[in-house]
Order: C-alpha cells, then structure tokens, then sequence
C-alpha cells in the first residue's frame, strides 16, 4: 500500500501530547483513590445482614454497572446543573470515574470477602471485636488479596476509561489527540503514538500494583 | 428538533441488536480464550506464565478502541482487507480474554493450596485437578468480577462503531445529533443498556446463590 | 425468641446458665433441651461421640449460633440477639476452635496481640508484652514472627489457645485444645489450663484426655445426639456411669489406653 | 462521464454527507435527507433522471468525485481556496455563519466582553477554528464532541456562550424560548456544488440550475425547511474561488 | 538436585526409601539427613514433638514439597521433580491430611467418588459404591450427601480417611488421623486402619496413640529437631529407649495416660 508513515507532525506536537498524559493520569489517580474508597466502604455496607442497609448499595451497583459511562458522565455534567449542582469538567470526570469504578470495586471485593472462611469472622468475634474491627482487621486484607488482580484489571479499565472524558471537554490524552489528528490528519500516527503512551501508563500502573502487591499481601498461604 | 417518535425508537432497537451479537462474540471468544490464558498464566512454566503476562499486560494496558482501530485500519494499510465481522471478533477476543484471564487468575490462585495438595495427593491429574476442585471454587470467588467485566463488554461494543457498526450507542449518536436531545436520548439508551445487562447480574447473583450452597 | 423470663435459679455465683436450650440446623435436630448451669470458676469438661453436638455447644454459648428456642444467660446478661448483649458476652468469654481459625495475615504475635489492643484498649506495646507472655506459656515464643502457614498443626493449636488468653477472659470456651497435640505438648498445655484453673477460671472444655477430666473437672457432662445424657462429678462419672450409651463410650475409652 | 451520458443512463449518483444533520444525513428510517440532499434530488429531477446518495464521510468527498465514484458533490462543501484547486465549483447555493451566541442577559458587544468565558465549541469543527482563531487567547474554549453537546452545555451552564451556526439559534429557542441571541458573527462560509475540473457541462448545468431554484422560490423553500432561515444573500464573487469553468 | 546414584539398598521389596533428604523452608531447616526404607506391607509409626518436622517428612514422600538434596524413591522411581515421576508415586500413594483438606463444593460422596473417576477411569456408579463401602468402613455412610462445611470436626476426618482409601492406594500415609476423634470413634478409625495392615497395605502413620503403636507398628520412628533420634520395633522402643530425648518424650505420654 501507499502509505507511507511520517511521525513527524505528531512528535512535533509532543508537549500536547505530554500534558495531555499527566491529565489521564491525574484523573485515572484521583478516581481510582476514589473508586477504592467506594468500594470499601460499599462492600462493608453491601455484606450487612441486614436487608434495607443492603439495598440502596445494591441500587447503586446494578444502576452504575449496568448503564453505560458516557451516560453517567453526561447526566453528572449535563444534568446536575439543572438541579443547581454544577461541577466543572475535571471534578465531574473524578467523580464519574469515581462512581462507575467504586461500584465494580463493590463488587469485586464482595467475591472477596464471601470467600473468606467462616470461622476467620467467627474467631474475630469471639475475640470481642466489633463488626467494624472485624471487616477492617481481619476480613478485609485476605479478601483484597483473593481478588487482587480483579481489581487492579478493573483499575487499569479505569485509566483506559479516561478517554471518554474527552466527550465534557475534560482536558486529558485523548482530547490531545483528537485535536492533533483534526490539524494533521495524520490519523494512524496519531493513534499508534497514543496508544504506545496509554500503553505506558498502563504498564506503570501494573507495575505499581504489583509493588504493592509484594509488600502489603506478603504472608504466606497454605 | 426532531421529536423521538416509534422511527427513533426503532432504529435504536436496531443498533441494539448489533450490541448483543457483538456482545455474544466477546463473550466466547473471551471466555475460551480467558480460561487459556489464566490457566497459562498459572503454570509451572516460566516462560509460558512470562508470556501470558505480556499478553494480558499488552491488551489489557491498550484501549480496546485502538485495538479495533489497529485490527481493522491498520492491517488494511499492509494490503490485507479484513472483514468487519472478523476484526471485531478478534479485537473483543484479545481484550476480554486479557481481562477474564487476569480475573480468573486471581481467583484460582485465591485457592486455597491445600486443596492443590489434596488432589495432587489423589494422584488428579491436571485436566481433573483443574476441572473438578480448583476452577468451580475459583469461579466462585471470581463470580462478582466476572460478571462485572461482561457487562462492560456489552457497553464496550459501542466502540464497534469505528469500523462501521450501527450499534446501540452509535445509533443513539445519530439520533441525538438528529433531534438535539442528547439527555433524552442517552436516557433512553441507558436505560436499554440497563434492561440487557440487568438480567445478567441477576444470573450471576443466581448462580453464586447456587454455590454458596455448598458453603463453608 | 419466646420466653424471655428466665426459669432457672439466677444466683450471682452462676456465670452462665443454659435453660431449655433447641437448636437447629434447618430440619436435623442439633442441640435437644439443653439445661445446664455453671458457676463461676467451675470447670467441666464435656465429652461424648462425634457428632453429638459438643461443638454446637459451645459455640452457643459465645452466640456464634443462634438458638431457636430457650435462654442463655452469661454474667447476667440474657443472650438475646442485641447487639450489646453479644458484645458484652464475648468479651468476656474466650474461645479456642477446634481449627484454630488463626488470621493468615498476622504474624504470631500480631494474632495474639489484637484483642487486647482493640477489645481492652491496650497500646501496642502493653498488647504485645502480653502476649509474649502467653506465647511463653505454651512454648512456642520462638515463633512469634512466623505466619500461621508457617507453623505446624501443633504450633497452631497452641498460638490459637495463647491468642483466646490474651484476652484475659472471665471464663474459656476450650474445642479439644489437644486434638493436634504431641503427648509432650498435650502434657505442657494440660498444665497450662491446669494452672488457669488454679487461678480460678471458668473453664468448659471439650475433650476427651480423661486423665484431664479426673484431675481439674468439677463435673464431666456426657452428650450424644444432642442430649446431655450424664452429668456426674469426675470419680462418679467414670466409676459408675449410669446409663448404656456413657458405660460403651467410656469402655472403649478404657480399653483403648 | 458527461450530463448527456448520466441522462441517457437515467441514474445521477450523487455524493453526499451521512451523517451530518440538517445538511446531510441518514435518517432514523435509513433514507438519505437533509438540506442537501432536497436540492440534489431536485437537480435530479431538472436532469430528468434518477437520484443515488453515496454518503460519504468528510475526508474522502474529494477522492469520490475525482476518481469518478460519484459524479457530482452536494456535500456540504465550504469553498475554499485549497479545494478550488482540487474541484470545480458551482455558484455558491447555501450559507454558514459562525457566530457566538450566548444568553440574552450577559452583555457582550465585542469579543474583548467575553475574556475569562467559557466557551463551548464542537471539536474540530469550523466553529472551533474560527472562535479558537478570533477569543482562543483569552477565552477557555471547552471543546465537546459534537453539535449536541455544544448546546447542551450552554442550557446547563457548563459553558457562558458557544461557537455556533445558524441552527443554533433556532435550536436554543427551542430549549428555552427567548433566552439566548446571536452576539458576534466570525465569519460567513459559503457551499458550493463541486464537479470535476475542467468538465463544462456539468458546471454550466448545475450553475443554470441554481440560478433557477433561486429565483423561483425553491432554495429559499428549502433553506427555511431545514435551516429556519430566510435565503441569505450570496456573493457574486469570492477572490481565487472561479464559479465557472475559465 | 545432585547425587542421583541410588545409594540405599533398592532391593524389591523396598516400596519407598529416603536417602540423606534434607529439606529447608527458606532458612529454617525442617529435614535433617533423612535416612529410611520402607518394605512392602510395612507399617511405621511417626511420632515427635510438635514441629519436629513429621508432617514434613511425609509430605517429601508424596512430592507436595520439593527437598533441597537426597534421593526419595518410591516403588523404583526416583522422585526427580519431573510430572511423569510425581504421578506415578501419587497413583499408588494415599495420603490423609492433618488438616483434611476435603474439597468444599463436593459432597461426602463426590469427594470420595472424585479420584476413583478420574484416575482409575471407574464409572460414575462403580465409584460411587466403592465410596459407600469405605464411607461404611468409617461410619459416615449416612452424612454421604452432606457438605463438608456441615460436618463435625470428627466426620471431617472420618471422610479424608475415607477418600484416601478410595483410591485402593498400595501405600497410606496418615498425618494424626484421629486427632480430631473422640475414643469411640478413634477406635473404629484404628480398628479400620488395623484391618488395611492386616490386608497388607503398607503404611506410614504419623500419630500419638501408642496403642496402636504396640499393636500394629513394625517400627516406631522418634522424630526431634527434624532428625530422627530413634527407630525401633514397638517392644524395643517402649521399653528400652536408647535416647534421653526419647525416654522424656516417652516419660510424658506413659504419665499422662
Ligand atoms: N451447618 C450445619 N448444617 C447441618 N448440620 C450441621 C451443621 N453443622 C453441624 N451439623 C451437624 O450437627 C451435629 C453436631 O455437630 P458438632 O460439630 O456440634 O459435633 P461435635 O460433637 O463437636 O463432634 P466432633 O467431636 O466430631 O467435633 C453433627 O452431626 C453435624 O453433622
Ligand atoms: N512454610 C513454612 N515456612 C517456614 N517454616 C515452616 C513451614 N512449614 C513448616 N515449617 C516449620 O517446620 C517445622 C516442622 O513442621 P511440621 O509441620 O513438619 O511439624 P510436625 O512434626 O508435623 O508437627 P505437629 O505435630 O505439630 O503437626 C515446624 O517448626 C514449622 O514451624
Ligand atoms: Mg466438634
Ligand atoms: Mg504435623
């Protein structure tokens, strides 16, 4: 074929493209934060025995997992400010992320915490420890551990899901591109460039994770 | 601006069912392939668990947007014309089973080893090992993610749009940009979204119902 | 729960007290009208076959099971669901499973020092000096560091009995605390509660070291299928077991030492 | 192929936009429509033949026409210098004024009001190159993914005024009747008909055609259809853009 | 791992032989120059103190641990790490955990019925009946279609045995199969066990009950530090033990019974 590659008109444009990525990674740093804390204190909610604390957690997962992103990201944008609630394009962004990231983290801990044994809760209790202390100290690690890399992926999803921003006009990787493609037309430096640099973050989160990994879940098993 | 009447509905409906097929090929083509490769990834073989590690760092670190793009367009430009069809499956493949590979993973290595160590001592070998005791307590475990990861491949069949895909979204693109109600029409297209990945949910909370019988 | 008025004889030395106690797991009939009262710094010692519903028992008793019908009462406190009566129960009784139930996570030492810490609001350090002493009275201090993965069936029955101390409990839940030892170790951890005894800890402690039962126990309590059979003081109990099924259990007992 | 060889043949294929309402677009039945394609079909009917839409996507309307795969553009094509080497265009038959709107309440007289604004434009369209050129420096440019959200983020405040063109006055309307108004006007881009170079007789047909259409009534019919607009005025000349074949 | 010349007496009637197995986790060293042979039809008891490495050793039998240097050979084969090796020992070994390890998704019966299936190619019915014969041996046959998690500590241990058997294993290693059992029950479970001795099974049995010691042993191994300190017939080792860390192991069980 005819085509012949010229990287030049994008690299030209590199500092773009370089704060183009801190801005996918601040938001993928921030709702990601956001999404654990979520997805904590959901999930703590979520295992209560009793059915109407359970509920509105269980609304919240099946509503946010089972509508599409760019949804929710509009009607946060678009749609609070009608109620009066308007949140610039970077706040909206971390919370969207925040929100659709923290309800499969609720999810995915949840298969974590239900494949802790039985008697792991039964001894905290016996020991004297609330319910709180028991999730905290004794359930919670052991089940982060079980569904680690679930979560991670679903961490790694959420970077890659930044992208979508674009579409409120938050500033980050994809936004950069678009605009480098519409002045250069140069549309598949762009996009091998791009998706070389998304591949970079994503490597570095994989590997921060497996850091983490290495020193908070190091004892050993049977 | 256009009213959304039963044509508008119609034509989302349409999109709709190009969602479900492609949804359809995600899910075999990942789920074999996802086995594969957590059953891979969890080998006693160092070379074979490096590779599946690239593997799974490679699709699951790119977007899947760029995945369809490089498939469709990028092989096109080396003079091999793909099949719309055929880029979609492939590209879906390579993404979910990259994610379901690395979901599963975790969760077979969620196992307790004893129970490695029990049917290794029954003399199990691997086919069984894997098949009888360690994969149906892994599912379990990795139930919730499972499921989570599918219905974001159901929204994910949206990018499917870059290679010419009138699917849900797309549709719903097209009927905003005709009728300037982009609230109103991604509400209806969350909410057909909803009505196909809410059943899936209730089959996987049926399901771990199902295990959590034989529980603890 | 029906009944809330309490039947049995509520005087202040009774630590706890089971009244007309059912429990089922859904239609098998696990625990049949229980009744059993004990006082403070009583020790008994409840034995009978597998399955016979010991450990249902106990677990009872620290409301890890709920009960379907009766009452129990520990230091005045009807077991009632509340939250607060729970609580107020199990920080004073202390239980060792009968698999141990260590925490993967901690160290020994971690294990051991968590209740204090978080149960009697002990610092760091108080917690851990704690249990080192514990973890010196079951021999195995050395081991502080290890994970529980790390440790022999032994070792871990032992940090699990050293963790259940720690809590300095007013009365201990024992589920064969002996179950996973060597004789030598049995013999040290026999001491051990011994010397609880001693110092006047309630004890209910299922086990079937008999040579344990003769020296410490105030009344050995025979279940089978759910049913307290036999309730005898020690030299009673094994000279002159009343009913069948006490006489075959302790003759194959007899016969197999 | 000629006007006489498209006439005999009977079937004009006629390039055009898919998917960019209201000039060209697939319809939610599958039918081409728009403004577009209303003066093509019409164009047709003048030639007596009939109609095929190849809608076709922004980058390649000039590929199509030059190498024959359709034989005549009613594409939505702005004139420009740079294309005018590339095609031959007709008479200008449409009008695109890109201006700022903005709420009828915030006063803004010159772009220097609107420094420290934020202002919606969709991404890479002509509206973001001409409010990017003329406010880009002082102004916060939020750029959306397309015409839709662009308004969508005027009504919900997420932008103070918005790089538009000449629907959106008639589509803010309807959202909230009487609240926004047209500010500045950028610039007026204009659309001609393209045929291939240097091929009279389709240039002096078209030409012949929309001369007509304009003084009997019909474009201005359309335009209004569409546009909610009346016919606005056309240049007789635009510098280094001929409309006939020299 | 080096030195693959056989060095032990590989006489064929030698079913397993250790030699100079040495066995590290990380620094700690749990298997000290292990030296043991094991004829056909043999039975050994293992018995030692708490983390004397006994669980260890047996676990190096069935390959579920890698040694650091020595030669295990098992039935001829030398157990060198590679799958084909490791099957073949797995086949023809049945092993019953300390802690059972009973797969929780599978009933008593598909527990039992599982390894018969799938490595001895049974139907599903021939497995089945071969579970509920052993299911019998132990008396549990009636708990067959329960889950694991609804059994008691005894009827857990009853099943491991249980499945273990199903596989008509040539060789048995046993890690305290009674330690979770009552006295009725732990005489049913050695009475078992006596039975498969008599039928010639070959066995090494980690345990404390010296009566079955005396009864069934060959020969008594004393374990200590990860060493072995004594191996001697039953008779012999009771009565004249060489060692003074046996004749204190020792002191401590005759004591305590
Ligand atoms: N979750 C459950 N569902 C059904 N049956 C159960 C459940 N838990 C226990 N059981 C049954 O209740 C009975 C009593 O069990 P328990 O654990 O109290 O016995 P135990 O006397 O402690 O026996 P062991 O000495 O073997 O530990 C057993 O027959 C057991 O099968
Ligand atoms: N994974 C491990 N890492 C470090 N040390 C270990 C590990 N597994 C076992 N050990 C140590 O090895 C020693 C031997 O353990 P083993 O389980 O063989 O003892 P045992 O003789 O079976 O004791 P018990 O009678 O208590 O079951 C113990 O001191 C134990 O702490
Ligand atoms: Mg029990
Ligand atoms: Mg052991």
């Amino acid at each position: 074929m005819g085509y012949t590659f010229d990287f030049g008109a994008v690299f030209d444009r590199a500092p773009e493209l370089f704060w183009g990525s801190l801005g996918t990674l601040g938001l993928a740093f921030a709702g990601m934060l956001l999404a654990l804390v979520i997805g904590i204190l959901g999930v703590a909610v979520r295992t209560s025995k009793i059915a109407w604390v359970r509920a509105p957690v269980i609304a919240f997962v099946e509503v946010v997992r089972n509508t599409p992103f760019l949804v929710q990201i509009f009607f946060i944008y678009f749609a609070l400010p009608l109620m009066g609630i308007r949140l610039n394009p970077t706040t909206t962004a971390v919370i969207a992320l925040g929100i659709n990231g923290g309800a499969y983290a609720i999810e995915i801990i949840r298969g974590g915490v239900e494949s802790i044994s039985k008697g792991q809760i039964e001894a905290g209790f016996a020991l004297g420890l609330h319910k709180a202390d028991v999730f905290r100290l004794i359930v919670l690690k052991p089940s982060l551990r079980a569904i680690y890399p679930s979560l991670t992926s679903q961490f790694v999803m959420l970077t890659l899901t930044t992208s979508v921003c674009t579409s409120i006009a938050a500033y980050e990787l994809t936004s950069a591109a678009q605009r480098i493609e519409s002045d250069t037309f140069r549309s598949f430096e762009v996009y091998f460039t791009v998706t070389a640099i998304y591949l970079v973050i994503s490597s570095l989160m994989m590997g921060i994770f497996a850091l983490i990994s290495r020193s908070y879940f190091n004892y050993p098993t049977r | 601006m256009g009213p959304i009447g039963e044509n508008e509905l119609f034509f989302l409906l349409q999109g709709l069912k190009w969602t479900v097929l492609l949804a359809i090929i995600g899910f075999i083509g990942g789920g074999v392939f996802g086995i594969l490769i957590a059953l891979v990834r969890t080998s006693k073989h160092q070379f074979a668990r490096l590779a599946s590690s690239g593997y799974i760092a490679l699709f699951q670190g790119t977007p899947l947007l760029m995945q369809l793009f490089v498939v469709y367009y990028g092989v096109a430009l080396l003079g091999i014309d793909v099949n719309a069809w055929v880029a979609v499956a492939i590209a879906f493949t390579l993404h979910a089973s990259a994610f379901l590979g690395e979901i599963w993973r975790g969760s077979i290595e969620a196992v307790p080893k004893g129970q490695t160590e029990a049917a290794n001592a029954l003399g199990l070998h691997y086919v069984s090992r894997m098949r009888d005791v360690v994969l149906p307590q892994a599912l379990k475990i990795s139930m919730p993610a499972t499921i989570g990861f599918l219905v974001q491949l159901i929204k994910g069949t949206s990018l499917a749009a870059i290679v010419g895909f009138i699917e849900l979204t797309r549709a719903g693109q097209i009927i905003s940009n005709q009728t300037y109600r982009p609230l109103l029409v991604f509400g209806i297209v969350g909410i057909i979204y909803f009505m196909i990945c809410w059943p899936l949910s209730h089959v996987g909370s049926g399901l771990e119902k199902r295990m959590a019988k034989a529980a603890r | 729960m029906e009944g809330a008025v309490l039947n049995s004889p509520n005087d202040h030395s009774t630590l706890i007290s089971l009244d007309k106690v059912e429990k089922w797991y859904g239609s098998f009939h696990a625990l049949k009208n229980i009744n059993l009262s004990v006082r403070k710094g009583e020790k008994i010692v409840l034995c009978g076959p597998s399955g016979s519903g010991k450990s249902t028992l106990i677990r009872c008793i620290n409301a890890l099971e709920l009960i379907q019908d009766g009452n129990i009462v520990v230091e005045g406190q009807l077991l009632d669901g509340t939250t607060k009566a729970v609580d107020a129960i199990r920080r004073e009784v202390g239980m060792v499973f009968q698999n141990f139930n260590l925490f993967p996570h901690m160290t020994v030492l971690q294990n051991c020092a968590l209740a204090p810490m978080r149960v009697r609001g002990a610092s760091r350090a108080d917690a851990e000096k704690l249990a080192r002493k514990y973890l010196d009275r079951v021999r195995i201090l050395d081991q502080a560091e290890k994970y529980p993965a790390q440790l022999s069936g032994g070792q871990q029955q032992r940090v699990a009995i050293a963790r259940a101390l720690c809590m300095e409990p007013k009365a201990m839940l024992f589920d064969e605390p002996t179950s996973a030892l060597d004789p030598e170790m049995v013999k040290e951890v026999l001491d051990t509660m011994i010397g609880l005894a001693r110092d006047g800890m309630t004890m209910i402690c299922v086990t079937h070291e008999m040579g344990f039962a003769r020296q410490v126990a105030d009344r050995v309590i025979f279940m089978a299928s759910g049913e307290i059979v036999e309730e005898a003081e020690p030299e009673i109990f094994f000279k002159n077991p009343k009913h069948d099924r006490t006489k075959a259990f302790l003759g194959d007992i007899l016969a197999h030492h | 192929a000629s006007v006489e060889e498209i006439k005999s043949k009977g079937t004009l294929v006629v390039g055009i936009q898919g998917d960019n309402a209201p000039w060209g677009f697939v319809n939610s039945s599958g039918k081409q429509d728009g403004f577009d394609a209303d003066v093509a079909t019409l164009f047709a009917k003048e030639l007596g033949v009939k109609v095929r839409f190849q809608p076709l996507a922004v980058a390649n309307r000039i590929p199509a026409l030059t190498t024959g795969k359709v034989d005549i553009l009613f594409a939505t094509m702005a004139m420009t210098e740079e294309r005018a080497k590339s095609i031959q265009y007709s008479k200008p038959y449409a009008a695109n004024t890109i201006s700022l709107y903005a709420a009828k309440a915030d006063a803004v007289k010159s772009t220097a009001d609107v420094a420290g604004w934020e202002i919606g434009v969709p991404k890479s369209s002509s509206q973001d190159k001409a409010v990017t050129d003329a406010v880009g420096s002082t102004a916060t440019i939020r750029r959306f993914d397309d015409d839709a959200a662009t308004i969508q983020a005027l009504i919900s405040g997420q932008a103070k005024a918005v790089g538009g063109n000449q629907f959106y006055g008639q589509r803010l309307d309807a959202a909230s009747a009487g609240t926004y108004e047209r500010k500045i006007d950028f610039l007026t881009t204009y659309n001609g008909v393209g045929t291939r170079l240097g091929e009279k007789d389709w240039n002096e047909t078209v030409n012949a055609f929309l001369d007509k259409i304009k003084g009997n009534g019909e474009l201005a019919a359309i335009t209004k259809k569409w546009m909610a607009i009346d016919l606005p005025t056309f240049p007789e000349s635009i510098p280094n853009i001929p409309f006939t074949v020299k």
